[in-house]
């Protein structure tokens, strides 16, 4: 898989609370050959809030990364970010339709384009690289370490628009860590909530959906947890002490964005994959599946 | 001609939006029409009557009724006029019901309309010619195919009135999934001792002759005269010669094949009896298992079978049978409930489907009677039972309801309780349906007896969690959700026209429905007839039934198939292609598409090549006749003329 | 010795196995030939092979069916009589086929476009690409493609496909010019205007039925439907709807049979176009079923025959 | 509880619903599949079925003055298990835009955080969560809301004080601008 | 909901239908006891199969002034017969392509497959193609006058739009 070069929305987290997410993905694909390319000038897709308050605005706004995307002369993006994925879906998707790409490009400045698909990078990893290479390029299994996947709710939801993997049961990164010599436990709440956008809000809502899945993995004797969406990251690392407060509870659970592991499994460096960015403490947990 | 018209209110199905007075008398206008007149009734005892004085005080040569499809009444009106001397077929309908007042709305246009199709029929009768039958012989014989309940009842029926009997059973042993079953609704009572003693009477009538381990290759003929070829699978043992001792199962060391009579929750041997009761009770080797036929090594079974029934080289042998008649009764699979893959897609032990749970209920089942569940075969405390799984569920393509679920649900209920008194069952349902004697007091008394909770919404997921399983529903009459951490899940998985049933479909020329279940005649008057005459439906094939009204129509089957043998001889449908030897130059190309091989390369006395078709064999579906440049071969009574005359009546030729 | 000479020989060589030769032989004039029916071999003297060997023979052979007949066949000719093979019209062991490749006939409804009235031709001969010949005392030295056959323009095969006797060289096929042809060009105008050209064109129609009984194709004869009352498809009237309807039962019954021999259009005494519904006609199902009329002894019409999924025909649903 | 005169429905309501989400809501035949998987529905005031039944009984007051509605987050399960095939979730969306639009605002810390979050893209581009915070809080009052994660994120690296740049930002206020105009209606 | 019978441009127009008798015909008598309204314009002709259906009676229909002729049978794999629509699709198709070089609009024919217990798609079918068959007016006549004025030769109709073109 030489150099493939592929368009690439980070997402304003990953600019800023999931850093990490961006550095790791972009280290493991670059070592795998692929050369992400940063969409120029892209903007905040809107997220959740703006579909919340309007679907042509978020459309709007995902279309106008869709445009800048068309600029670059792509026609495929990546972005490591289900709650993006979903809304430049969402946006390639209602923008077939006549009447409501007409509302959608009278709000903004270039039309949003008819043929852009956006794609996960979890997608690219399993399908555009290959379990073939990513398996090649490990050099580090790591078959103490025993692990939760956890998906969420947007990586394959809803499935007509999502179409990709199994909107029950998901089997793509747990195919991908068992690739890189990783034991992954079969895991019950794998698209359950973790509360999602209310970690503000409404931390009461996110706290209790967040406990309920620490508390599973815990349960399965799991070393860590899994993950492939910041906002998951965030509800189950960043603010793991609110969900403990709030439940009674003590985990110490790490959590993992897929690519850390990826990476660690490569042998690439902890810098690289942002891993002392992590608000739980990895190491402990590292040290006893035998990675230095 | 002297036509006669008769315009019909049908109450006022018609008359509400057609004006049937204006329609008759507009309807005497139209050339050799002689008479018209409309009527309340015209298929009640004084409407026909009215017809047959009609013609005989009008001299009638022809007769045009303007009511129902004449899907509906055709061949009531053909009997009509032929009591009255006029030819059958010097008889024309108008579908002035379905295809006007029922759907149109506009009262001046419908009657327009009616006019308009009167004019038609008109037409086709005007270039009509009356058409008279063949005479030929009935093969006295039926058969049946599949040997399920319903099966066993049209093949019993008809083979004590006399009848020879062919029973095809695709399984090595007839009883269908009644046999599986432990007890039946709404009576708990033994299903094996209501379908046992049937089963050995199958054995022993000596009417019956039973093909099991086969199934229906091929099928040419007609009513009266089919030819089937049975294909009888090999199972590599000399049935005529085994005795059923059993000896060799006990002896087959290849003891872990699936056993599908077990629903594959238990192992038999390669070599199997399905179960005890079994008729043939025969020995069959599934040779995907056998240690011999894979291996080449073992030959255990024939060296301890006593007759030296065992034979490796057996194959599969098609066998031709002539019959008369042919009842299908092919019963049902159930749904591949592991597209739910919130329910665990199949991988949960634990949870396992309605007709898995009757065998770890049955005596005869792999837990003799006593419920374990299947993970670590503890005794289950909390029972969850799911309703509607691939039933009335349209994101899975299953929008229809399996009928029969909601009270094999409710006895599994009871059963429950009464295995296992300490436990508790809960039942998630969406509508409780239970029309049938006793049929509603029976779930009543599930709940108020047995004390199943009855909970009223449908379950978002199961999770494995230690060693309970975590059902999440909803209880949408108190607007709650509600969690119940189970022992055991049974799905009250929805039922689908059996494996191959579209291939039989297709071999009997019969149609199917949406949902793949064969089509009836019509719904409410012809229930178990098929648009094929000498096919009859029985039981679950034609759509989802419980046992009582599977055992009806199967004896409504054989009363079918009496009816047609009680005739010496069968009389053609002589709406069948001809050949104007005249105009035939020959060609053959008329042969070439004849679906059913009715029309023979054939010569005159001249030896000039000409078409002849076997009017037995002419199914009457006309694609010859497009196929002939000259118009050689004409189908009767949808000849070209006729057609063309309906078109002209419509659009009439254009003049300059 | 020459392509004729040599074609002579063969006939005179394989007529005692025969009832009868058909074949070409002068008319009142140079630039018409008639049908010569050879019984004897003084019979075959009067053979020609030329540019005014218009006339397909194969429309004959049906009629003949049951007797031992040899044919002399252009390209196009001995497409019919493949088609009528194919289709059980003819005997293959009753027939002795006579090919050779041809260079182009004439079409006398151009020649007369360009010279006016053909009353009195002194001779005519074709020399190269020209036409040379003398009318009304005039000489005229016309381009062969100007004056030939419009089918010949873009003919693919100049060589008879089947024969027991080929005498003389293959002809090489031609490239067709490029350039709309007039299928395409007609196909430019609207549907209206397409109607209105069809209704003018059928009130000119004098139904001599010359288009029928000149197609090779048409074999129901005295059978026809168009003459028929039962089935009655279409009356007698000579109104421009019935003659249409006439037409049009005609482009239904050549469907995947129509061999493009261009006889009809050639017959018409009105000049009707009718090369125009036949090019549509074998446009439609070669598109369709991929497969043309008149190639192959052993192919089943396309219109006998099906597929289950049909790759080109889109699913009505 | 009070009655509900079944003759008094809002109709419109109910066709308004099935414009907006391109949903039938006729289909809905009140399984409770969308309650039972919901993950927030103890979060709830109605569950999200007897939303759908009385979106069917045209009930617009009751339906649009409901917590619940704001506090979808959604995550689709509805959507993914129904078996008709509903997007309940787009209707959900729809009924957040209808209460929006009708000045029901019944978790206002929700509306708060979209508010800001949408008010943090229209001036920088891109997402800045500092100011989101900052926001938020003075929307609500909340002053303390994360404060403890911020230790945390600081050392993390991850509390960028400035917003992270872009190109012509003034291209999405652009967006927002137009939006408010209405332009796209 | 579609508006169903509110078609009050003129009237009625002539809509030929030929229908199967096992499938469509079916369908369209189940259409009718399911009361689902139609509008009054089609006028239906039964034979036993598509494979019956000749494409002459459709041209018969089309050149006596029909404004619409509507052919449907059972879905390919499910005839009565096994094999006629298989031959009705062949000719049918072979006929809706060869329509446009008459001058014949080809919208004005339409073949479908509607089942027996496709009750409601029967609905859909009358509804969608008489709204069709109306927008698209009264079919032309054979019979109408056409202008003397006009060169009618072929090479009259195709010169003209050299000239014009020029």
């Amino acid at each position: 898989m030489n150099n493939t070069v592929i368009a690439y929305y980070p997402g304003c987290s990953g600019k800023g609370s999931s850093a990490e997410y961006d550095l790791s993905t972009r280290t493991v694909l670059r070592h795998l050959g692929v050369d992400a390319l940063e969409v120029e000038n892209w903007s905040c897709c809107g997220s959740s809030p703006a579909h919340a308050v309007d679907h042509v605005l978020s459309a709007a706004l995902s279309g106008r990364n869709l445009a800048r995307v068309r600029s670059m002369g792509h026609d495929l993006v990546t972005t490591p970010c289900p709650s993006c994925l979903s809304n430049l879906k969402n946006a390639a998707h209602a923008v077939r339709d006549d009447d409501v790409r007409a509302k959608v490009n009278s709000l903004l400045d270039e039309e949003c384009p008819t043929d852009v698909e956006a794609i996960s990078t979890l997608q690219f990893f399993l399908e555009q690289v290959g379990l073939d290479t990513i398996q090649e390029a490990v050099v580090n299994p790591m078959p103490t370490l025993r692990v939760v996947c956890y998906y969420g709710c947007l990586t394959t939801r809803p499935p007509k628009l999502m179409c990709f993997d199994d909107p029950e049961n998901p089997m793509s990164m747990d195919n991908i860590l068992e690739c890189c010599g990783i034991e992954v436990i079969p895991f019950p709440l794998k698209v359950d909530c973790c509360g999602a956008a209310f970690g503000m809000p409404r931390n009461d809502i996110s706290s209790r959906l967040s406990g309920n899945i620490l508390n599973m993995a815990s349960e399965l004797e799991a070393d860590a947890v899994v993950v492939a969406c910041p906002l998951c990251q965030m509800n189950l690392d960043l603010r793991q002490n609110q969900v403990n407060k709030a439940c009674g509870t003590h985990h110490q659970m790490p959590i993992f964005y897929f690519t850390q592991l990826m990476g660690l499994s490569m042998g690439l460096s902890k810098k690289n994959l942002g891993l002392s960015k992590l608000a739980v403490n990895p190491e402990p947990c590292l040290a006893r599946a035998g990675v230095r | 001609m002297h036509i006669g018209v008769f315009v019909c209110h049908c109450g006022s199905n018609i008359s509400g939006t057609v004006d049937c007075p204006q329609t008759a008398k507009a309807a005497g206008e139209f050339p050799d029409v002689v008479y018209s007149t409309d009527e309340m009734y015209t298929c009640s005892e004084p409407g026909q009557e009215s017809i047959i004085r009609a013609i005989k005080e009008h001299n009638l040569d022809g007769v045009v009724v303007a009511s129902c499809s004449p899907r509906m009444h055709e061949a009531t009106f053909r009997r009509t006029v032929e009591r009255a001397g006029l030819n059958p077929y010097m008889f024309e309908m108008a579908n002035i019901r379905e295809h006007v007042s029922w759907v149109g709305r506009d009262k001046a246009l419908n009657t327009r309309k009616a006019i308009d199709l009167i004019g038609m029929a008109v037409a086709k009768l005007r270039n009509g010619t009356p058409l008279f039958s063949e005479r030929f012989n009935v093969t006295r014989k039926l058969m049946v195919i599949g040997g399920g309940v319903a099966g066993i009842q049209a093949a019993l029926d008809a083979a004590d009135s006399g009848i020879e009997v062919v029973l095809v059973e695709r399984e090595t042993t007839i009883g269908g999934k009644m046999a599986k079953l432990d007890k039946t609704f709404p009576t708990i009572d033994c299903s094996s001792c209501v379908l046992g003693p049937k089963m050995v009477e199958v054995a022993q009538h000596p009417k019956i002759t039973l093909y099991a381990a086969s199934e229906v290759d091929n099928v040419s003929g007609y009513v009266g005269n089919f030819t089937v070829q049975v294909r009888k699978r090999a199972v590599y043992v000399d049935w005529d010669a085994c005795t059923g001792c059993g000896l060799c199962t006990e002896k087959c060391p290849s003891r872990k094949t699936p056993d599908p009579f077990n629903e594959l929750i238990a192992t038999t041997t390669a070599i199997n009896i399905p179960f005890p009761q079994a008729i043939p009770k025969k020995a069959t080797i599934n040779p995907d298992y056998c240690l011999q036929l894979t291996k080449g090594k073992c030959g255990v079974c024939a060296k301890v079978c006593p007759v030296g029934c065992i034979d490796f080289e057996q194959q599969d042998k098609i066998e031709e049978v002539q019959v008369g008649a042919i009842v299908v009764a092919t019963g049902y699979d159930l749904f591949d409930y592991s597209v739910y893959k919130q329910y665990g897609a199949g991988k949960l032990p634990d949870v396992i489907t309605s007709l898995q749970y009757e065998r770890l209920l049955n005596a005869s089942g792999p837990t003799g009677g006593h419920v374990l569940r299947p993970s670590d075969g503890a005794e289950p405390k909390h029972v969850v039972f799911i309703q509607c799984v691939g039933s009335r569920d349209k994101s899975k393509g299953r929008a229809y309801c399996s009928s029969f679920c909601c009270m094999y649900t409710a006895k599994q209920a009871i059963l429950t309780k009464s295995h296992l008194p300490d436990s508790q069952s809960y039942v998630f349902y969406m509508d409780i349906r239970s029309p049938g004697k006793g049929y509603d007091e029976f779930t009543r008394r599930t709940q108020e007896l047995y004390g199943a909770q009855y909970i009223r919404g449908r379950v978002s997921s199961i999770h494995q969690h230690g060693s309970s399983l975590v059902v999440r529903g909803a209880d949408t009459l108190a607007g709650m959700q509600v969690e119940i951490k189970a022992d055991l899940v049974v799905l009250a998985v929805g039922i689908e026209p059996s494996r191959n049933s579209q291939k039989l479909a297709a071999t009997l020329h019969i149609s199917a429905d949406t949902d793949g279940f064969f089509m009836e005649g019509h719904p409410k008057l012809k229930p178990v007839e098929t648009n094929t005459a000498g096919v009859f439906l029985a039981g679950c094939c034609q759509g989802p039934r419980d046992i009582p009204t599977s055992v009806s129509m199967g004896s409504a089957a054989a009363a079918k198939a009496m009816v047609l043998f009680s005739n010496e001889q069968l009389e053609s449908d002589p709406q069948v292609a001809t050949v104007n030897a005249t105009r035939c130059v020959g060609c053959y190309k008329c042969v070439k598409t004849c679906p059913f091989g009715a029309i023979l390369e054939s010569e005159d006395r001249w030896k000039n090549p000409k078409a002849e078709v076997l009017p037995t064999i002419c199914k009457g579906c006309g694609i010859c006749s497009v196929t002939c440049p000259h118009g050689a071969i004409q189908l009767n009574h949808f000849t070209d003329n006729q057609l063309l005359a309906e078109v002209n009546a419509i659009c009439p030729l254009p003049t300059i | 010795m020459n392509v004729l000479e040599t074609m002579k020989k063969c006939i005179r060589e394989a007529l005692p196995d025969l009832d009868m030769v058909m074949g070409w032989e002068q008319g009142f004039d140079t630039l018409h030939a008639t049908p010569l029916f050879m019984e004897t071999a003084e019979d075959v003297d009067r053979l020609i092979l030329g540019p005014t060997c218009v006339q397909s023979l194969a429309v004959h052979l049906p009629s003949l069916k049951g007797k031992k007949i040899g044919v002399v066949v252009k390209g196009c000719d001995s497409r019919a009589v493949v088609q009528l093979l194919s289709e059980n019209l003819l005997n293959r062991e009753n027939l002795v086929i006579f090919g050779f490749g041809c260079d182009g006939v004439v079409s006398l409804s151009r020649l007369k476009k360009k010279l006016g009235a053909l009353d009195f031709i002194e001779s005519a001969e074709k020399k190269d690409d020209r036409l040379c010949i003398e009318i009304n005392g005039e000489q005229q030295d016309l381009p062969f493609d100007d004056i030939c056959a419009p089918k010949c323009l873009t003919c693919s095969r100049p060589n008879a496909i089947i024969s027991d006797h080929f005498a003389g060289p293959q002809r090489t096929p031609r490239i067709p010019a490029k350039g709309k042809t007039a299928l395409e060009k007609f196909e430019e105008k609207s549907l209206p205007e397409r109607f209105d050209f069809w209704k003018a064109q059928m009130q000119r129609c004098v139904r001599c039925y010359a288009c029928r009984d000149s197609c090779p194709m048409c074999v129901c004869r005295d059978h026809c439907v168009a003459v028929s009352r039962n089935p009655h498809f279409v009356s007698q009237e000579a109104t421009a709807s019935e003659n249409f309807m006439f037409q049009l039962i005609h482009v239904m019954h050549l469907a995947g049979r129509c061999v493009s021999c261009g006889e009809c259009e050639r017959a018409c005494p009105m000049d009707i176009p009718l090369g125009l519904l036949r090019a549509k006609s074998t446009e439609v199902t070669s598109a369709l079923f991929n497969q043309e009329a008149g190639l192959d002894q052993e192919a089943v019409l396309p219109l006998l025959s099906f597929n289950i999924e049909e790759e080109t025909i889109e699913e009505h649903d | 509880m009070q009655a509900i005169t079944i003759q008094e429905q809002d109709n419109d309501f109910r066709a308004e619903v099935e414009r907006r989400s391109g949903q039938s809501m006729v289909e809905c035949y009140q399984c409770g599949n969308c309650t039972a998987g919901c993950p927030f529905d103890f979060a709830y005031d109605l569950p999200v079925s007897k939303i759908m039944r009385l979106v069917q009984l045209g009930q617009r007051e009751i339906v649009l003055s409901c917590h619940s509605i704001w506090l979808c987050a959604s995550c689709k399960t509805c959507t993914t298990r129904c078996p008709n095939s509903i997007d309940v979730a787009k209707i959900m969306d729809v009924l957040r835009h209808m209460a929006r639009e009708s000045g029901h605002i019944k978790e206002r810390t929700v509306k708060a955080f979209e508010d800001s979050f949408l008010a943090s893209v229209k001036k920088t581009g891109r997402l800045h969560e500092v100011g989101v915070a900052l926001g938020y809080e003075m929307r609500t009052g909340r002053f303390l809301t994360d404060i403890d994660l911020v230790q945390t994120m600081v050392s993390k690296g991850k509390l960028s004080i400035k917003p992270h740049s872009m190109h012509n930002s003034d291209q999405v206020a652009e967006i927002f601008k137009r939006f408010n105009g209405g332009i796209h209606e | 909901m579609p508006p169903s019978n509110d078609l009050k441009d003129g009237g009625e127009l002539r809509i030929i239908g030929f229908l199967c008798n096992w499938c469509s015909y079916s369908g369209a008598d189940a259409a009718g006891v399911a009361r689902l309204e139609q509008p009054t314009d089609l006028r239906i002709i039964r034979t036993p199969c598509t494979g019956r259906i000749d494409p002459l009676f459709i041209l018969r229909a089309l050149i006596n002034g029909a404004d619409g002729v509507l052919v449907s049978g059972c879905h390919p794999g499910d005839c009565h017969y096994v094999e006629g629509n298989f031959h009705a699709r062949r000719r049918l198709e072979t006929l809706k392509r060869i329509l446009p070089i008459s001058g014949i609009d080809p919208e004005r024919f339409k073949y479908t497959w509607v089942s027996a217990s496709e009750s409601g798609r029967w609905q859909e079918t009358v509804r969608e193609f008489t709204a069709k068959i109306h927008a698209l007016g009264p079919a032309p006549r054979m019979t109408d006058v056409v202008s003397r004025s006009k060169d009618l030769s072929l090479e009259g109709l195709l010169l003209q739009d050299e000239n014009g073109g020029a």
